[in-house]
């Protein structure tokens, strides 16, 4: 699991750099999120564009991290490509996560 | 795999790999080339891709409680109106409840209630979703779970 | 596949096809999608996807003769600087002469004497054109030509 | 095994349809082929833009029918993919087959 990151403010942008978020990339991607959360960034942005693959397991692991963060005021997701936000769709996780397509927006609306 | 005639014209291969997760995005992978040079749409391939990795998943990780070294056996097999995978294991088998608790359901969300969204739980609901049909067997200690999807050309 | 500490970082996956040319073009995709999928370049994946159905070939007509109702497995291991590819069969075991006799050289050719051009035998020499290695093992029944390609990463 | 015929003139253009000429496809292509030739057609252009995998089977059987056909000035092939073209490149039958980029050239080569 590989990611990538930077300061925008207030707010930290994390960007996977697997192509897949699945059951084996799951823990490890729980972990490292769990560890920017605890180190005191509130305000995250995740940018998914590279990823082209989240099964379940992934979903449920970016539902962890979503508590963790306290919500979507705290987090936000951009990026996604066109089959995993289709997945988001099916398991209506499109409603539950603030999604953004450009990540300047997703960044903005932390931001406010 | 069974000797047999073709009465109906049909493309097999079975892929298998060991019970280890880092190895099911090579199912990922293989199951999406197989699909999208039947030709299915990018669109149908990805979620087939999507439903045979949780299916794969799931026995590596309730079949075989994670534990290495058994065998998950996928079987792809393209007849001129449908699209056959078996995944199969030879772990613990599943209670029939799993199977037909399943519904689509699950999905609906309360999506104002974070603390009730669910982190688990979506692999069954999401291949019923996606799948014409899914059904499981257990025979001489080999589990199936079998799924269909038509094909319209 | 053995049970095995992997001591050495390697993906596998195994595929198997019954002994029937109609199916030979699914390990070719496959085959072809997993070396662009490490990634290779799309000509190093299209020939390693020729080295394998030239094996795959040999099996189904030589050591099955033709046979249906056997099956040809295909065993693939990526490790972080070479790939492996077992093309393995349970029918009549080649003659050592067919590996040794096979060197590059019978590609060679007279362009000039169309008469005295093979229309056959050239499935081993490709082979030991594009590939690092080339091996061949029978152990209790079982053939398996093994194929090794290092990976410059 | 596909194939698309047409005349032009006195040569006989035969388009592959197939995208893989293997061991599969080959004896049915030598057949066809062949009964083009019996049936009094000497002079043929085979056009591969289509085929994008041929194994020694495929190339065993094209052997075949250039030698039924009375060789290379009888038999042009062309649109070849370059992947195939390479592999008549390693197995020396870029020397054997009188080989074009475009159909119209084979024609030429043919008709003079
Ligand atoms: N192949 C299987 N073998 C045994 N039990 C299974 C299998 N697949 C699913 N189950 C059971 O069904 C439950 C629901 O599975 P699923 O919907 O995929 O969600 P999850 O895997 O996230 O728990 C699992 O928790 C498990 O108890
Ligand atoms: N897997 C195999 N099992 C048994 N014999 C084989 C096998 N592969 C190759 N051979 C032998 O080696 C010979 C050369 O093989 P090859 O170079 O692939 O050419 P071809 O298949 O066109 O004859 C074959 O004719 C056969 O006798």
């Amino acid at each position: 699991m590989q990611v990538e990151d930077r300061k925008e403010g207030d707010v930290l942008v994390v960007k996977v750099l697997n192509k897949r978020l699945d059951a084996q990339a799951a823990n490890d991607f729980k972990e490292k999120m769990t560890e920017y959360i605890n180190n005191g960034s509130p305000l995250i942005v995740l940018n998914m564009s590279d990823v082209d693959f989240v099964d379940s397991s992934g979903l449920g692991a970016m539902v962890s991290v979503l508590k963790l963060s306290g919500g979507d005021g705290q987090l936000a997701v951009c990026g996604t490509t066109e089959r995993v936000a289709r997945m988001f769709k099916l398991t209506r996780m499109n409603k539950v996560f603030s999604m953004f397509e450009e990540e300047s927006e997703a960044i903005d609306a932390l931001s406010q | 795999m069974q000797i047999e005639d073709r009465k109906e014209r049909y493309k097999r291969i079975k892929l298998v790999i060991a019970s280890n997760l880092e190895d099911v995005s090579l199912i990922g992978i293989v199951i999406n080339k197989l699909c999208s040079s039947i030709p299915l749409s990018d669109t149908d391939s990805y979620q087939i891709e999507l439903c045979v990795v949780e299916a794969v998943n799931n026995s590596i990780e309730h079949a075989y409680g994670n534990e290495k070294g058994h065998e998950v056996e996928v079987i792809f097999t393209l007849y001129p109106d449908r699209l056959i995978v078996d995944v199969c294991d030879t772990g613990k088998p599943m209670d029939q409840e799993c199977m037909e608790q399943k519904d689509v359901s699950p999905l609906e969300i309360d999506s104002n209630d974070l603390d009730n969204i669910a982190e688990q739980g979506r692999g069954l609901p999401i291949i019923k979703a996606i799948m014409d049909s899914m059904t499981y067997k257990t025979q001489s200690g080999k589990n199936c779970l079998t799924l269909k999807k038509n094909i319209w050309s």
